[in-house]
C-alpha cells in the first residue's frame, strides 16, 4: 500500500510524533472536554448554551476582552519586538552583543515578582511617576498604570520576546540581495522594509503572533495582577475553578483553546497564500555593507534606550532584593540598602536545592522539546502527509490553553496507571514536572524551528540525498546544522521560560523537585518582599549566565552559518 | 546497468504540464543532452531522473529496474543543480567531502580526492573558505566539484558551466568528457548552449513545451533537423517559407512563397528526416555558414544587400536582404569580408547541397 | 509505588513514644518558611523524625491533597480556614484523629468528626494606614466604610481568589441572610461598599503596599496579618475590631487519608499545638491560640475583646460560591471594575 | 552627466583583494563590458557601482558627482543580479512593478509598462505566476524585466543572460541593445561569454585577479590584445613561445623557441599594445580562424598533421600538431572540411597580416 520509501519515511517520522502529541496533549485535553460535556452528571453542550445564554453576559465580555487584549498584545509586541530586532541584526556597533543579549532579559523576570516590579516602577505611588512628579513640582503624578494599560504594557514586555526572537533569526537568514534588489529599484529604506524585508519575514512574524496572542488568550498574572477585576476568559477560568465549578471552567477552557485554534488556522491561511523560501540562485551573495550613519546612530540609539527601558523592572528588582524588609513601606523612596536580604537566603543550606531542580527539570525538558520539535517541525513544512493541519492544532493546544489547566489536564490523566506513563502514577514523581514543562514548550519550539525551515531552499536536502545520504544523515548534517541558530533561539527561549514556569510547577511540584518559582512565590507568601527579589535575581543572574555562555556558543555558530 | 529507460512519463504541476508523454532510451556509458528553450521541462526531467520528484504517470528505469518512487539516495546519482545548493554551513572542502563521508571512506582518501577534483575545478586555494565567500561561478565550480567525486554511475547536470568564462568553460568540459569516457558514466547534460551540446554529445533531445521534438547524435540534428522548431533552435539558421513547385528524381524545385524575384531554387532531394507533411507548410532552411558570397552568376546565385554586419570574433555575422527577405551570412573574420560594409549590393550562391525542405510546426519558443 | 498503611486506628492517646513511628513525614502547610522551619528543628529534635514540608497556599493545598488522593503524599495538611477542611473531609480526603487535648478545644474549633481540629483563630478586622487616619476617624463598624467620605479610599484584595475576603464579603451577606434568607440586602450593602472601594488588588502584597503608600487609607484584613505587618515589617498599619461583630476563622490541622507515614504524622499533629507550641505561635507569629489552657498570651490577644461573629460555617461553605459568583457577575462591573 | 568615472579603486575583503588599482572612464551612453574569469572582480566591481559596497580606496563618480557614499537607492541604476534576487512573496508581475510603483506611477501605467517589458521578454502569460514556480530561465528574465521596466539612467547587468538558450539569448540581446541605444542608458554589462561582449560592447574592459588589462573596443581587444592573457581569454588563440631574429620596417623575423622544424616566421610589423618588454617573454599570437588550409608552399606555410576534428555547429574546429606545436584552426563547416580525418597530414598558411606579437606575462586564469 506504501507506495515508496518516501512517504513510508514520513509515516515512520509522524509515528513517534503523533504518540507523543496524542498521549501527552490530545489524551489529557480531551478529558477536560469531556468534562466540559458533562452537566450535573447528563451529557450534553448545555454548558455552552449556559456560556451564550447567561444572563449577565459576563463569559461573552470575558471572551470579548480576551481577544480585544490578546490582538492588542500582538500588536504592541509586534511594534517593539521586530524594530529591536531589526537593530540589533543590522547594525554593528561596540556592545551590541550585550544589548542583543539584554533584550530577551524580559522573559526571565519572575513571573509575580516581575509584575510588582512594575507596579514600583510605575504605579501611583511607583518610582518614575514619582521622581517626574518631583522634579518636575507636579501636583500629581503624570501617569500610572493600570486597567487594560498595565496589563498591555505587561504583555507587551514579556511577550514581545517571542518576536523579537524568531524575526532575529530570520532576519539572519534573507538573502542580501534580495533587499539590494529592492534599493537598487529606487526604494528607500522604509519601503525596502515594508515592501521586501518585512513580507518575508511573514513566517516568523506569524509564528510569534501566534505564539503571543494564545498566551495572551491564557495570560493570567497579567489581568489578575493588575486590572483587579477586569474580566477576560482566562481569569473566568481560574474564579470558575475556585468557585468549584469544574464543568463551566472545562467549558470555558475548550472555548479559549477554540478561539486560540481558530487564529491559529487563520494565520495559516494567510502565510500560505505566498512563498517565502528564498530559492534564488547559488548562496545568498554577500553581506551588504551599506549603511546610512546617520540613521545607524539614530536607531542604535533607541535600540539602547528601548534596551534600558526594558531592564528597569529587573533593576527595581536589583533594588527590591538589596532594601531589607520594613525600611521601604509608606516611603516614597527607600533609604536603607545592604545584603540584608541576601544573608537570611544564604543562611539557608538548601539555597541552591531548588535552584538545581530548576534547572535540572528545565534541561530535561527541553532536551525533549529540541528534539520532538525539530522533527515535528520538520515534518509540517517539509513533508506532505494527510491530516497536517490535525498535528499542527495538536501542537498549538499546549499554549491554547491556559497553564493552569494544562496542569490540571495532566492531573485527571497520570494520577492513575495509564499506558502512556508505562503503568506508573506520574502524579506525584519528579517525571511529572519535566513533562509538564515539556508539553508548555512544544509550541515553541516547533514555531520558532518552522520558521526557519520555511526558509530553507529545498534543493540543499535534495543535494545531499543525491550525493547517497541517507535522510537521518542529511537531517544531521546538513539540514540540522543549517537550522540550528533559529532552533536554539526557539530552545533558550523555551529553557528560560522552563526555569521561571510558575502555574503549572505550583500544581505539580513535590518535594524532591521543587523549583525556583515555587520559592519566590513563598517568599512572597510571606510577605519576604526583598527576599523574594533576592531569589529573583539570582534567577535573573542564572539565566543571564546561561544566555551569555550560549551566546558565545551562537557566535561560533553563526559565523558558520548563512549569515 | 545504468542505462536509463524513460517510458511514456509526464509530470504535471498541478494543471501546469511540465514534461508530457516522454520517452527516452539512454544508453549505458552514453553523454545525453538535453537541449531546449527555457521552461520547456528539462530540470523537470532530470529531477524525476535523480528522484526529486515522482513522475504523474510513466516509469523510470535504470537498466531493467524500476526506479520510479526509489528515493534519490538509493540512485547513486551525482546531480549539479542549477541553483548550486551548496551547503551554506560548510567550507568548500565539506561541500566536496560529503559525499565521500556518507560513503565512508578513510579519512585520508577523503583527503586526496577531494584535493583531486578541486584541483581540476581549480580551486584547490579556495578550499578552506565558506562557500558564501565566492563568486557565482566558484560556486558553480564547487557544485560540480562535489557531484564530480562520487564517480556516481549517472551523472546530471544541470546547466552545470552557465556561470563560467568560455575559457574555462572549455576546460571543464574536456574534463567532464574524460571523466565521464574514462569511468563511464552515463551522463546527463542540460544545457541551453547548443554549441556547448553539439560539441560534447554522444546524442542529443531536443525539447519544447514539455515535449521532445528530436533525440539523435549532433550531426543529426544540426543537419537533419527534423522541423523548423528544432532547425532553428540549434545554431542559427535561415528558414524560408516556400511551396514545392515539383519533384525530380536528385532536385526538388521550390519557390519562395512571399518573394517576387526569386522564382525557382533548386535543391537536393534528401531523405526527409520526420514526416514531411505535403499539406502542411514547408520551409526551405539553409545554415548561415553554408551560404557563400560569389563573384559570378549561376545556378541558385541571387543578389543580395549587405543590411547590418556583426563582429563575433571568429566569425562574422553578415545580415542581408534578399527577395524582401533577410537572411544570416556567417563568414570568418578575415579581412576580406570585414570589409562589407551596410549597404553593398553582393552575390549569394545557395548551394542546393546544403539545403534541406522541412516541415514547419506551428507555434514558437516562448 | 504506592505506601499505603493500615489504616482504622482512631485514636491513640498522645506524648506516649510509639516504637513503629515511621522515620519521616510530609508536611503540606501554607505557614511559611519561619514557621515551619522552627517546628521542624524542634521536632526532629525531639523525635528524630525527618520532617519535609512542602509550603504553599491553602486552596493549593487543598487542590494538590485532592489532585494526589490515589497516590497521597502528604501525611499532615497543617493550616487553613476550617472551610477549607469541611470541603477536603466531603471528598473523603482526611483521616478522623482525635488528639490528646481534645477537652481544651471549644466545640467550635474542631469538626463533630475530628476531621480536624483548629489550631489558631484568625478573626477579620478594618485596617487602616495609621500615618493618613486617626484612630478616632477611622470606622469603627463594617457599616461605617459605607459612608461616602471614604470614596476611593477603600483598597480591597480581590475577593474571589481570597479566603479571607470571601470570609468577610460572606459574613456581609450572612449578616441579613441568618433570618431572611435572602442575600438581596447583603448585596445592596456589598454594592455600596464597591462604590467606595478605589480598587480590587490582585494580592495582598499588593494591597499592602497601596494602604502603606497611602493610594488608599482601609481595607479589611485578617488580624494576625496586620500586626505582623505592624511589629515585624514596620508598616504604618493599624486596626479595628468591628464593635458589631466580626468573622472569626478557625484555622486547623488535619491527616491526610492513606498517609504513607500515620504514625509520625499523629506526633506532629499533637507537636504543633501542645500549650508551648501555641505560646511560640501567638508570640512569634501573631496566631491566636484556639486552645483555652494556653497561659502568658501577648498583650495584644489578651488586650483585645473580639467579638465574633455567630457563623454557621456550613451555610457558608454551601452558599459563598454562589454569593460570589452573585457578586462577581452583578455587582462588580461596569466602569467599576477598572478603577483607575 | 550619467558617465561613470572609476578613481584608483581598491576593494578589500578581509585579507582578500578582489579588486585592485581600478581606473575606468565610462562615456555616458556607452555599452561598457565586464569581461573576465570567474572570481576576477567583475561582481564586486558591478557592486560598488551599484552602491552595495564601498570602496577600501578610490572614487566613484557618476558625472562630475562623487558617488562613492551615496546609498544605493539615491543612484538610479537599475540591476540585474548574478543570483536574480527575486521577490519570493510576490508573483512575477509584483516583482517587475515594484520599481515603478516606488516611483508612485499610476495603478494604469505600472500596468501597461509592466505588460510591455513582460511581452518583451515573453513572459506575458506568467505573470500571476509565483517566481518560485518558475524555471531558471524564465527566473533571470524577470530580474530583466524588472530592471528595464524602471528605464535607469545606468543599467547594471551581471551575467543576465547566462541561463537562457542561444534563441533567447541573441532576442535579449538585441532587445537589451535596443533599449540601450533607445533610451541612451548607460550600461554596464558582466558577462563570461566573450562572443557576447565581442558582439555587443562599445568598449570592452578585461580583468584578472582584480586587475583591469585592457579597456578598447571589440576589435582593438580581439586583434590587438595587450598581452597573452587577454589573447588567450577573448576568443581561442595559438599562442607560440618565440624569440625575436630581426625587426625590419614592415616586418619582423621570430623563431619558435621549442621547435626545430621552423626557422623562421615573418611578422607584420604592427604598432605594439601595451609596453612589449624586449626582456621579457614574448609569444606569437593568431588567432585559429586566421590558419589557411592551402595546396602550395609559400611564405609561412608548413606542414601539418590533423590531429583532432570537434563540431561545433557551423565552426569546424580542427586540432593539428606543426613542429611539436599544437595549434587549433576554424574552418566552416562545408563539406570540404569536414572530410579531414585525424593523421591526415596537411599545409597550413600562418598569413602574416593576421599575426602579432605580444608579451608573456606570468600566471595563468585561476
Ligand atoms: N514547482 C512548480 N510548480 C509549477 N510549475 C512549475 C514548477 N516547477 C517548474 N514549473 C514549470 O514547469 C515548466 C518546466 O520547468 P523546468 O524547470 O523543467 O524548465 P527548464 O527546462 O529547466 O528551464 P530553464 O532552462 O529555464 O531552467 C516551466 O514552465 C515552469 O514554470
Ligand atoms: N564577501 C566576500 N568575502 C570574501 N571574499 C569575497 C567576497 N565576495 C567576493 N569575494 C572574493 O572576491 C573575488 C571576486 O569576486 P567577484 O564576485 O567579484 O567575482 P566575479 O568576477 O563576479 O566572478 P564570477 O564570474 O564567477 O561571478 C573572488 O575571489 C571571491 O572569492
Ligand atoms: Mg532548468
Ligand atoms: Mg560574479
Amino acid at each position: 500500500m506504501i507506495k515508496n520509501r518516501d512517504t513510508r519515511l514520513t509515516l515512520w517520522l509522524l509515528l513517534p510524533v503523533l504518540l507523543v502529541l496524542i498521549a501527552y496533549v490530545l489524551y489529557p485535553s480531551l478529558r477536560t472536554f469531556l468534562e466540559s460535556l458533562n452537566k450535573n452528571g447528563s451529557i450534553g453542550f448545555e454548558n455552552y448554551s449556559d456560556f451564550f445564554t447567561q444572563e449577565s453576559k459576563t463569559n461573552l465580555e470575558a471572551l470579548w476582552n480576551s481577544v480585544y487584549i490578546s490582538v492588542l498584545s500582538v500588536l504592541v509586541s509586534a511594534l517593539i519586538g521586530i524594530p529591536l530586532a531589526f537593530i540589533f541584526n543590522r547594525y554593528d556597533f561596540p556592545g551590541r552583543n550585550f544589548f542583543s543579549t539584554a533584550a530577551i532579559m524580559p522573559i526571565v523576570l519572575p513571573s509575580l515578582v516581575g509584575v510588582m516590579a512594575f507596579m514600583f516602577l510605575y504605579g501611583e505611588t511607583g518610582l518614575i511617576p514619582n521622581a517626574i512628579k518631583d522634579l518636575f513640582g507636579l501636583k500629581d503624578v503624570p501617569f500610572k498604570i493600570g486597567g487594560v494599560s498595565g496589563i498591555l504594557i505587561v504583555h507587551a514586555y514579556t511577550m514581545y520576546v517571542y518576536f523579537y526572537m524568531t524575526v532575529s533569526s530570520a532576519i539572519n537568514k534573507i538573502d542580501p540581495s534580495l533587499e539590494e534588489a529592492a534599493f537598487n529599484l529606487g526604494a528607500n529604506r522604509f519601503k525596502v522594509f515594508w515592501k521586501v524585508t518585512f513580507p518575508l519575514l511573514t513566517p516568523a512574524i506569524v509564528a510569534a503572533s501566534l505564539l503571543v496572542f494564545m498566551i495572551s488568550m491564557a495570560s493570567f498574572s497579567a489581568p489578575f495582577l493588575l486590572a483587579g477585576g477586569y474580566r477576560v476568559l482566562s481569569l473566568q477560568i481560574y474564579f470558575s475553578k475556585i468557585n468549584g465549578d469544574m464543568e463551566v471552567a472545562a467549558t470555558q477552557s475548550v472555548i479559549l483553546s477554540i478561539v486560540s485554534i481558530s487564529f491559529l488556522l487563520f494565520m495559516r491561511w494567510y502565510q500560505n497564500r505566498k512563498d517565502y523560501r528564498m530559492a534564488s540562485k547559488g548562496i545568498g551573495a554577500h553581506r551588504s555593507e551599506v549603511k546610512n550613519p546617520l540613521m545607524k546612530w539614530a536607531l542604535v540609539a533607541a535600540g539602547v534606550i528601548g534596551v534600558i527601558i526594558l531592564l528597569l523592572p529587573h533593576f527595581t528588582i536589583l533594588l527590591l532584593s538589596l532594601v531589607p524588609d520594613g525600611t521601604w513601606t509608606w516611603q516614597t523612596y527607600p533609604s536603607v540598602f545592604n545584603f540584608e536580604n541576601y544573608r537570611l537566603l544564604f543562611e539557608d543550606p538548601n539555597i541552591f536545592k531548588p535552584l538545581k531542580n530548576s534547572l535540572i527539570l528545565s534541561f530535561i525538558a527541553t532536551t525533549g522539546n529540541l528534539v520532538f520539535g525539530v522533527l515535528t517541525s520538520y515534518l509540517l513544512v517539509k513533508r506532505k502527509f494527510v491530516g497536517k493541519s490535525f498535528v499542527d492544532i495538536l501542537v498549538m493546544i499546549p499554549w491554547a490553553l491556559p497553564a493552569t489547566v494544562i496542569g490540571m489536564n495532566l492531573i485527571f490523566a497520570f494520577n492513575e496507571p495509564t499506558i502512556f506513563s508505562f503503568g506508573n502514577i506520574l502524579v506525584g514523581t519528579f517525571w511529572i514536572l519535566p513533562l509538564a514543562y515539556f508539553i508548555r514548550h512544544i509550541p515553541l519550539v516547533v514555531r520558532s524551528t518552522n520558521a526557519v525551515l520555511e526558509q530553507l531552499d529545498d534543493s540543499i536536502e535534495e543535494a545531499a540525498r543525491s550525493l547517497g545520504a541517507k535522510w537521518f544523515y542529511t537531517f544531521r548534517k546538513v539540514i540540522l546544522p543549517i537550522i540550528m541558530p533559529g532552533v536554539l533561539a526557539g530552545t533558550l527561549l523555551a529553557f528560560v521560560e522552563s526555569v521561571g514556569e510558575f502555574p503549572t510547577s505550583v500544581l505539580l511540584y513535590t518535594l524532591s523537585n521543587r523549583p525556583i518559582s515555587i520559592e519566590i512565590m513563598n517568599q512572597l507568601r510571606m510577605f519576604n518582599m526583598g527576599q523574594a527579589a533576592a531569589y529573583g535575581m539570582i534567577q535573573i543572574a542564572i539565566i543571564a549566565i546561561i544566555l551569555f555562555i550560549s551566546n558565545k556558543f551562537f557566535g561560533v555558530k553563526a559565523e558558520r552559518s548563512l549569515s | 546497468m545504468a542505462s536509463i529507460k524513460i517510458d511514456n512519463v509526464q509530470k504535471a504541476f498541478g494543471k501546469v504540464v511540465a514534461v508530457d508523454g516522454l520517452n527516452l532510451d539512454i544508453k549505458d556509458g552514453e553523454f545525453f543532452t538535453f537541449l531546449g528553450p527555457s521552461g520547456c521541462g528539462k530540470t523537470t526531467t532530470l529531477r524525476m531522473i535523480a528522484g526529486f520528484y515522482y513522475p504523474t504517470k510513466g516509469v523510470v528505469r535504470f537498466g531493467e529496474k524500476d526506479m520510479t518512487r526509489v528515493p534519490p539516495e538509493k540512485r547513486n546519482t551525482g546531480m549539479v543543480f542549477q541553483n548550486y545548493a551548496l551547503f551554506p554551513h560548510m567550507t568548500v572542502f565539506e561541500n566536496v567531502a560529503f559525499g565521500l563521508k556518507v560513503r565512508k571512506l578513510a579519512v585520508k582518501e577523503v583527503k586526496a580526492r577531494v584535493q583531486e577534483v578541486l584541483n581540476k575545478v581549480r580551486l584547490e586555494q579556495y578550499s578552506d573558505r565558506q562557500v558564501s565567500q565566492l563568486s557565482g561561478g566558484q560556486q558553480q565550480r564547487v557544485a560540480l566539484a562535489r557531484a564530480l567525486v562520487i564517480e556516481p554511475e549517472i551523472l546530471l547536470l544541470d546547466e552545470p558551466l552557465s556561470n563560467l568564462d568560455a575559457k574555462l568553460r572549455d576546460e571543464m568540459r574536456s574534463e567532464i568528457l574524460r571523466l565521464q569516457k574514462e569511468y563511464k558514466i552515463t551522463t546527463i547534460y542540460v544545457t541551453h548552449d547548443q554549441a556547448e551540446a553539439l560539441s560534447m554529445s554522444d546524442r542529443i533531445a531536443v525539447f519544447n513545451f514539455g515535449v521532445c521534438h528530436q533525440v539523435g547524435t549532433p550531426t543529426e540534428i544540426y543537419n537533419s533537423p527534423a522541423n523548423d522548431f528544432v532547425a532553428s533552435f540549434i545554431g542559427e539558421i535561415n528558414l524560408l517559407p516556400v511551396s514545392l513547385n515539383r519533384v525530380e528524381e536528385d532536385s526538388v524545385y521550390v519557390s519562395s512563397k512571399n518573394g517576387t524575384i526569386i522564382q525557382e531554387i533548386t535543391v537536393h532531394n534528401h531523405p526527409h528526416i520526420g514526416e514531411m507533411n505535403e499539406q502542411g507548410d514547408i520551409a526551405l532552411s539553409i545554415r548561415p555558414e553554408a551560404i557563400k558570397l560569389v563573384d559570378v552568376d549561376g545556378e541558385n546565385v541571387f543578389r543580395a544587400t549587405v543590411k547590418e554586419v556583426h563582429f563575433f570574433g571568429s566569425v562574422i555575422n553578415v545580415q542581408i536582404e534578399v527577395d524582401q527577405q533577410l537572411l544570416q551570412v556567417h563568414t570568418l573574420n578575415t579581412l576580406l569580408s570585414s570589409k562589407l560594409q551596410p549597404g553593398d549590393v553582393i552575390r549569394i550562391e545557395l548551394p542546393k547541397e546544403h539545403m534541406r525542405i522541412i516541415p514547419v510546426i506551428s507555434g514558437d519558443a516562448p | 509505588a504506592c505506601g499505603g498503611s493500615e489504616k482504622g486506628s482512631s485514636s491513640s492517646s498522645s506524648g506516649e513514644k510509639d516504637n513503629k513511628l515511621e522515620e519521616k513525614i510530609v508536611v503540606y502547610s501554607p505557614h511559611g518558611k519561619d514557621i515551619l522551619s522552627k517546628f521542624e528543628q524542634q521536632f526532629e529534635a525531639k523525635y528524630n523524625i525527618d520532617v519535609e514540608w512542602l509550603d504553599m497556599g491553602s486552596q493549593e493545598i487543598l487542590d494538590r491533597i485532592r489532585s494526589e488522593k490515589n497516590n497521597p503524599q502528604a501525611d499532615v495538611w497543617w493550616g487553613a480556614p476550617s472551610t477549607n477542611f469541611d470541603q477536603a473531609k466531603d471528598e473523603g480526603l482526611l483521616k478522623p484523629y482525635e488528639p490528646s487535648y481534645a477537652s481544651s478545644l471549644d466545640e467550635g474549633f474542631h469538626d463533630p468528626e475530628w476531621n480536624w481540629s483548629g489550631t489558631s483563630q484568625t478573626p477579620e478586622v478594618i485596617m487602616y494606614n495609621s500615618k493618613e487616619i486617626t484612630k478616632e476617624e477611622a470606622p469603627k463598624d463594617w457599616d461605617e466604610l459605607l459612608d461616602p467620605k471614604w470614596k476611593d479610599e477603600i483598597i480591597i484584595r480581590y475577593p474571589l481568589a481570597s479566603g479571607t475576603m470571601r470570609t468577610i464579603f460572606s459574613a456581609m451577606i450572612y449578616r441579613d441572610y441568618k433570618d431572611s434568607n435572602d442575600p438581596a440586602k447583603g448585596y445592596e450593602w456589598l454594592e455600596k461598599l464597591d462604590a467606595n472601594t478605589k480598587e480590587y488588588s490582585a494580592n495582598p502584597e499588593m494591597m499592602y503596599n497601596k494602604v502603606a503608600k497611602g493610594e488608599g487609607a482601609l481595607s479589611v484584613w485578617a488580624m494576625p496579618d496586620v500586626v505582623m505587618l505592624k511589629e515585624n515589617k514596620n508598616y504604618p498599619f493599624e486596626f479595628i475590631i468591628p464593635e458589631s461583630g466580626t468573622p472569626v476563622l478557625t484555622e486547623g490541622i488535619a491527616l491526610v487519608e492513606g498517609a504513607p507515614h500515620p504514625k509520625a504524622a499523629e506526633a506532629f499533629y499533637e507537636f504543633v499545638n501542645t500549650p508551648e507550641a501555641a505560646k511560640i505561635l501567638a508570640e512569634e507569629f501573631y496566631r491566636i491560640p484556639t486552645r483555652d489552657d494556653v497561659e502568658g498570651l501577648p498583650e495584644w490577644i489578651t488586650n483585645t475583646e473580639i467579638k465574633s461573629m455567630d457563623i454557621d460555617w456550613k451555610v457558608f461553605q454551601e452558599k459563598s460560591d454562589e454569593w460570589m459568583k452573585h457578586w462577581d457577575e452583578n455587582i462588580k462591573n461596569g466602569e467599576k471594575e477598572i478603577k483607575e
